[in-house]
């Protein structure tokens, strides 16, 4: 048992909660009465969900060895055309409720649409992952646009925009969200039948297709999944929003993928945990909150996020070659 | 002779450059013109000088996306040694070079050094370098380069004399091209080192056996690419007559896109110049078509990325197809 | 602003994104209007025109406790809830630029009017080509509210004033790039050998329809118009590739934001015809809450030199 | 004999939690071919590997090279003191060209700036030549088969024109008409005066070439002995400590058919393969390698579906299009290159064991029973003796031997109806061998029909009841195992 947990305390989770622990102490020093703020912390835990189950979504393709440059424009197909629904709904005299309902379904049907497109392109075909979620996310922007028009669709129920800007006993719903999903996201990839192959998939798809698995069912349901997530991740910010745009989040496409490895995530496939993401959103999270309540300019903002980038791995590097020595 | 033509690896993504070039050219004749493929060529000269960086990173089994914020850097850094310190245009190209070669061999110790993943590393650099150049010039546009620098962009190489009068040339700008390419060329085919960015992109573990040094290798490409941006810079900059430094925003994934379309390899080990400038002139003829057949702004954007996914996807299912019926018993 | 301990007001303005030369200019205004009235000026904004970016940067300038908050929406919609927010933390809410949501702002204000604005483009386009003939509409970005605002209502007014102008393709989107803009416009000349006007909405737009338009000799024959600033467009408009840029200063609309800002915190209401020292003489909509600076200036061959923006 | 060559003096190499050697010492002389033996996990390739310069031993330990000592190796300075080697895993690149496969190590190891084309086609011409075969220089060696991708790399060691050759168990994938062929490669070479040092587990091929045998036991030194200072027994129990030679089985009689193959045809890999497995049988596929062996057997379990025939399982037509309804029919299939197609290397054995029991672990929830999981490979590990024995361990990390135990394991805790094993021995020691014999035989008896391919005919008329003989994708003939000799065989196969 003992030597388990040291391990586990030498793990780059570990160091990396670490860094997290600094960072967010060295904020609360530099602004104790603001980003201390019970007020703060609750903007945090509204802000972090979208980004974070994007990030989560990012990291389970990731995982088997994709990419999925396509995910926040799935996002926001899928907010577009359940909000296209739901606002013509309301509009056209439907009960809010019913509007939300079949907003909400279409939302996610719209994603897992994305889901199966680039799934079936990507297993079944055979594209590389980068270059099919390329084509994707274009595509998906010129359907978005087609729609919109370039605009923003809005006139959603009151009930809607509720979802993303309430809280219970102080806690806001989409963070009760954002917990349930990474919940489900754990148990799937770390604990599930299916996780097991997403990582063996990710080390090696030859050997795993030898080994008898559906290497393409499994890589099909995975886009599926994670461009559910990203349908998810489209509802939050709708409802936050307000609105429904095609360029919502776009942001957050390189922030997710830095997310998942700065948590630990191989960008070759076939490793990464769960709980190391969420770390590393939370460390990007606070960053963020923190300097911009600073007051630092924006640009440099965007360089501290790179530096910490490199020496999170730096660091990384240099435990795994003491540790290397030493034994 | 025949035979030989038919094994050539790019030749899926060759028929569909074709077939895609005679779709436009029936729907608009003005696309097979002289004057349009010299329009292609000056305004996509960048992209095709970077894309010679990108192959080479992509075959050692690396990715840049910091590309596009080190040739903002280049550009920024390369106007200003234009307005302050010297019109002259091999300084300039000095300068340039120089500049993106340092920032190129940040990256490749990073990655070589410090062995952090090719597309996290360049990530950190990209938010670090882009941040600071933004956070400097703070978007403002640099104008006033100098007369002579311009008029040098204005120059071309051979002209062309047409029916009315006018002259059209092969842009001045070309020869950077030419250089990249030719540089890359022979780098890949004619050097140890060359050989050895295959090596290592095909199987690192027995490149280091062999006696090659990967580090080295890696930072020699990530530091060459940088050169080739210096380059890139250079001929942007005289083109447009300004430095813009938000004017390369995801200016990235178009280098990476045309590569991949190409045929490089995102592994690592598979790629060549010739796929890789047909990917560019894919990328190119398809952006050109747009407007040229008419297509309305907002389908723009759908046929696009159809016609990535579809090409890519033809190019894929042809590799398996002959994968699936290759020989291998000479059955009796 | 509890850790001021001061009185000194604080206001924030956004911009849609910072590190534009646009927005740059602004933030020159808006940090001098600071200085002048003695009031604490932050100016930051999302790095990219992002709606979702912007709300983020918003609630950590609730949490920061500041007295106004004026902002120039990427999208109106989007910026809704996180403004109530705002409100109901006692912060005023002003919109500049671009208009937000209109209930939940307590000011509006706007260089223009975007109609008259659209209208003012349109009728300078028509001075240079004719008003007959073929154009076409390069604009920053096909999801950019304001940009959109004025092409329809520049198109609604050819409709009608110009029947004779031919619109070749829908509104052609640059990516807020002169590159782009240049590649476009090659584009277009060879896809429509009638074409006579382009106009470029966004200002790397119109220049690079004009270094297009240069470098195919063809300065006579195409008239490009559009929105740019007078500095970087100095040498298009020189060498008469681009015949005319419209845009008023953007640092005199920060410095109106900021003093608007403060005179509404220290309880003033705008009144029509006012004069606003360093800015001139604004307008103020009858529901008493929406400024307008003015109109824009024209920048010419003949006058770019006499601005410094 | 010739001079002492190299000699080494208190060699040692600790891996994590792994004493791989033990200060090994001894010499190689010039003009010998010496064989290295051991089991699997002995240390055979961690020692030719500090030879090479890619491990650096433990500080303590002498090279002696032509009078120089030194502490450790560069690859480069192992190159430049012409030493080659031919890996276990071939270190080759699967995106290079044949051509540059063999001979773009010279222009690195003579530190050239610049490619000499004419240069490499010569060489590699030549190496090739002295093989007695021949192949398109530019082929890329990906497209290339196991074996002739084998035959690469001996080329590309001939090439070095080096002093002390190296072959880890270079004959594992060839057959027997293409080992004789390097044996008189090697023997030419020793001629020539330069030092062999050769690794195998099949002890008669040892004999047949070695002149001096050195022995280790879990990375100990044992001893060093003439070619006839020892027979075949000696051997064996001074390298595991105890006896052991081939069981020779008894054969099963027929029972009822469990697998019928009808007409597989594959165009440009097999034509018209009939076959009938039955339960409790071992039947035996050989022939040359390139015969087609792995197609058919590729085509049973559907990598690489044929184009038409039938597959009849328990006397009913099933279609195995996938190897996911291979499996989900009861086929086990041991791949022959465990390397590319049998293990997730960077991998742990646990990962690797479960791989295909996943349905199994997973209850209705879908999550993995993890306690169940241990179990299993806890007992598998045991079972297959895999060491070491540590389940965490990552795969790549263990010897070839072990490597292959792992992927034996894998395929039967599923518990197959048919198991079809493509070489399964390679690379395995003779007392693991016995073990692996022991376990099929096993097997067969309680019910299971095995298809075994190997090149090595001992061991088909070892274990095999029947023994089907292919040539050029075609089943020529087929055999009872009980009264044929090797010859018999041979002489169908050629
Ligand atoms: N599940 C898979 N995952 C990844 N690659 C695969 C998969 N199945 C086949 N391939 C690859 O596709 C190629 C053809 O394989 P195979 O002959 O098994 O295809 P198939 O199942 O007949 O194809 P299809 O379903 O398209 O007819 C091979 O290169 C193989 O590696
Ligand atoms: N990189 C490594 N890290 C940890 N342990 C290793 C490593 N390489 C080898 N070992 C261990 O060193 C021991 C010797 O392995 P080696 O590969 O030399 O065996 P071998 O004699 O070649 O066996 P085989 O005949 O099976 O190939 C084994 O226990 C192996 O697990
Ligand atoms: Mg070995
Ligand atoms: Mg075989």
């Amino acid at each position: 048992m003992k030597p388990e947990l040291k391990r586990r305390l030498k793990s780059k989770e570990a160091v990396l909660f670490l860094i997290f622990v600094v960072i967010f102490v060295f904020m609360s020093i530099l602004s104790p009465t603001r980003f201390l703020s019970l007020y703060n912390l609750q903007s945090m835990a509204y802000q972090l969900p979208e980004f974070g189950i994007l990030a989560l979504s990012m990291m389970i393709v990731i995982i088997t060895g994709g990419i999925n440059l396509s995910v926040t424009y799935t996002a926001t197909l899928a907010m577009i055309i359940g909000g296209f629904a739901m606002s013509h709904m309301f509009a056209g005299g439907s009960s809010a409720g019913l509007s939300v309902l079949v907003g909400i379904i279409l939302m996610l049907a719209g994603s897992l649409a994305c889901g199966a497109f680039n799934g079936y392109v990507i297993a079944y075909i055979g594209v590389t992952p980068m270059l099919a979620t390329l084509g994707a996310m274009t595509f998906f922007e010129g359907i978005s646009l087609q729609v919109t028009r370039g605009g923003a669709i809005s006139g959603f129920p009151i009930e809607f925009i509720k979802i993303g800007n309430t809280a219970v006993l102080g806690i806001p719903v989409p963070m009760i969200i954002f917990l349930f999903v990474l919940a489900t996201v754990y148990l799937f990839l770390e604990r599930s039948r299916m996780g097991a192959t997403l990582y063996m998939i990710g080390s090696n798809p030859k050997v795993t297709r030898y080994s008898g698995i559906n290497v393409r069912k499994n890589l099909f349901i995975t886009y599926l999944i994670a461009s559910l997530l990203a349908g998810i991740a489209g509802i939050l910010m709708a409802s936050r929003y307000n609105s429904a745009k095609e360029s919502y989040g776009s942001s957050y496409l390189l922030q997710a993928v830095s997310a998942a490895v700065l948590g630990g995530t191989s960008i070759a496939g076939g490793e990464g945990k769960v709980i190391g993401t969420v770390i590393a959103v939370l460390i990007i999270q606070v960053i963020s909150s923190g300097l911009n309540i600073i007051g630092l300019n924006r640009y440099l903002t965007n360089v501290v996020m790179g530096l910490i980038l490199i020496v999170v791995l730096t660091i990384n590097f240099l435990t795994r070659e003491k540790q290397f020595r030493n034994n | 002779m025949k035979t030989k033509l038919l094994k050539i690896k790019e030749l899926p993504i060759i028929l569909i450059l074709i077939v895609i070039s005679i779709i436009i050219s029936v729907a608009n004749p003005a696309f097979m013109t002289l004057e349009n493929f010299l329009d292609i060529l000056k305004s996509n000269l960048v992209l095709a000088i970077m894309s010679m960086g990108m192959l080479m990173v992509m075959l050692t089994g690396g990715i840049d996306v910091s590309v596009s914020s080190v040739i903002t850097a280049v550009a920024v850094i390369t106007g200003y040694s234009l307005m302050h310190w010297s019109s002259n245009l091999l300084f300039t190209i000095l300068v340039a070079v120089l500049s993106g070669t340092v920032m190129g061999l940040f990256n490749g110790l990073l990655i070589a050094k410090l062995k952090i993943p090719p597309i996290v590393a360049t990530l950190g650099t990209m938010s670090v370098i882009l941040g600071l150049v933004l956070y400097i010039t703070n978007g403002t546009w640099m104008t006033g380069i100098p007369e002579k620098f311009i008029d040098f962009g204005r120059k071309k190489l051979i002209t062309f004399p047409t029916g009315d009068g006018k002259a059209l040339g092969i842009p001045i700008q070309f020869l950077f091209l030419l250089v990249a390419v030719l540089a890359t060329w022979f780098i890949l085919r004619k050097t140890v080192i060359g050989r050895g960015i295959y090596a290592i992109g095909g199987n690192r573990d027995s490149a280091e056996r062999m006696g090659f040094k990967p580090d080295r290798i890696i930072i020699f490409v990530y530091a060459f690419e940088g050169f080739l941006i210096g380059l890139a810079a250079v001929a942007h900059t005289s083109i447009m007559r300004q430095v813009d430094p938000n004017a390369f925003l995801g200016f990235e994934m178009q280098v990476i896109a045309a590569v991949v379309l190409g045929g490089a390899s995102v592994l690592g080990g598979y790629g060549s110049i010739l796929g890789t400038l047909i990917g560019v002139s894919l990328f190119c003829v398809i952006n050109n078509g747009l407007i040229l057949m008419h297509i309305p702004t907002f389908w723009q954007k759908i046929v696009v990325g159809l016609i990535i996914i579809g090409s890519i996807s033809i190019d894929m299912t042809q590799k398996k197809r002959t994968e699936r019926n290759k020989t291998r018993v000479d059955v009796e | 602003s509890s850790d001021k301990g001061s009185d000194e007001l604080t206001i924030v303005v956004m911009p849609k994104l910072v590190g534009i030369p646009y927005f740059n200019a602004s933030e020159v205004g808006a940090m001098q209007a600071g200085k002048d009235l003695g009031v604490n000026v932050i100016y930051t904004g999302p790095t990219t025109a992002d709606a979702a970016e912007q709300v983020r940067m918003l609630e950590d300038l609730i949490s920061k406790g500041v007295d106004a908050i004026c902002v120039a929406p990427n999208d109106a919609a989007a910026l809704t809830p996180v403004l109530m927010k705002a409100k109901s933390a006692g912060i005023a809410v002003l919109d500049w630029d671009t208009p937000a949501d209109p209930n939940v702002v307590d000011l509006s204000i706007h260089q223009i009017d975007d109609k008259q604005y659209g209208e003012h483009i349109w009728d300078l386009l028509v001075e240079g080509m004719g008003d007959t003939g073929d154009y076409a509409i390069i604009t920053g970005g096909l999801s950019a509210a304001n940009l959109n605002s004025w092409i329809d209502a520049g198109l609604d007014y050819a409709k009608k004033t110009y029947p004779g102008l031919n619109l070749v393709t829908e509104r052609i989107p640059s990516d807020e790039k002169q590159q782009v803009a240049y590649q476009k416009t090659l584009d277009l000349i060879k896809a429509y050998p009638n074409l006579k006007g382009v106009v470029g909405i966004s200002t790397p737009a119109p220049l690079g329809a004009a270094q297009a338009v240069e470098e195919k000799g063809l300065s006579d024959v195409i008239t490009v118009v559009g929105t740019s600033l007078p500095t970087d467009s100095g040498p298009y408009l020189a060498d008469g590739s681009l015949k005319v840029g419209t845009l008023w200063d953007p640092s005199k609309l920060g410095y109106l934001t900021v003093v608007m800002a403060a005179d509404f915190l220290k309880g003033n209401k705008p009144v029509d015809g006012q004069m606003v020292e360093n800015v001139g003489k604004i307008s103020v909509w009858p529901d008493g809450r929406t400024v307008i600076m003015g109109p824009p200036a024209d920048f010419t061959k003949e006058n770019y030199k006499t601005f410094n923006f | 004999m010739g001079q002492t060559l190299i000699e080494l003096k208190n060699i040692s190499k600790t891996f994590p939690g792994v004493k791989a050697l033990e200060n090994i010492g001894f010499s190689i002389d010039s003009g010998e071919i010496h064989a290295l033996i051991g089991e699997n996990g002995a240390g055979k390739s961690t020692l030719i590997k500090i030879l090479s310069g890619v491990y650096q031993p433990d500080s303590g330990g002498q090279i002696i090279l032509g009078g120089r000592v030194v502490e450790s190796l560069t690859p480069l300075e192992a190159l430049q003191s012409e030493i080659a080697v031919i890996y276990q895993d071939f270190s080759l690149f699967p995106n290079l060209s044949v051509m540059e496969n063999i001979a773009l190590e010279q222009s690195v190891k003579n530190n050239d700036n610049l490619v000499d084309w004419k240069a490499m086609e010569r060489i590699s011409r030549d190496a090739l030549d002295q093989l007695g075969i021949s192949l398109d220089l530019n082929t890329i060696l990906g497209d290339l088969s196991i074996a002739k991708q084998q035959l690469v790399a001996i080329a590309r060691s001939l090439a070095n024109n080096a002093r002390l050759l190296i072959l880890d168990e270079p004959t594992s994938s060839l057959s027997k008409n293409e080992v004789r062929k390097l044996f008189d490669i090697m023997h030419s070479l020793k001629n020539k005066g330069m030092a062999l040092l050769f690794i195998s587990h099949k002890i008669d091929e040892l004999f047949a070439i070695s002149d001096k045998f050195t022995i280790l036991r879990d990375g100990k030194y044992i001893g060093t002995y003439g070619e006839d200072e020892l027979d075949d027994e000696q051997l064996i129990s001074l390298m595991v400590g105890r006896k052991i030679e081939y069981t020779i089985y008894p054969k099963n009689k027929r029972t009822e058919p469990l697998l019928e193959v009808r007409g597989f045809s594959k165009k440009g890999n097999f034509r018209d393969i009939n076959f009938t497995l039955h339960k409790g049988e071992i039947l035996g596929l050989t022939g040359l390698v390139g015969a087609g062996r792995t197609e058919v057997a590729q085509a049973i379990f559907g990598l690489n579906p044929a184009d038409e025939g039938t597959l009849l399982l328990d006397g009913k037509e099933i279609i195995n299009s996938t190897p996911n309804d291979a499996v989900k029919a009861g086929f086990s299939f041991v791949p022959e290159n465990r390397l590319q197609e049998g293990l997730v290397l960077s991998k742990s054995i646990e990962d690797n064991i479960s791989l295909t029991m996943l349905d199994a672990l997973s209850g209705k929830s879908s999550l993995i029973n993890l306690k169940k999981r241990k179990e299993l490979t806890r007992n598998w590990m045991e079972k297959m003796d895999i060491r070491p024995n540590i389940p965490e361990m990552i795969t790549s990390k263990l010897s070839g031997g072990n490597q292959q135990r792992v992927v034996i394991s894998k395929w039967l805790a599923t518990d197959p109806k048919v198991l079809i094993v493509d070489e399964p021995t390679n690379g395995i020691d003779i007392g693991a061998k016995s073990g692996i014999h022991q376990l099929l035989r096993d097997l067969a008896e309680k019910g299971l029909g095995i298809i075994i391919i190997s090149s090595e005919l001992p061991e088909i008329l070892a274990i095999a009841d029947r023994v089907a003989v292919m040539r050029r994708g075609r089943i020529i003939t087929e055999f009872f195992c009980e009264n044929i000799t090797q010859e018999d065989i041979m002489s169908k196969a050629l």
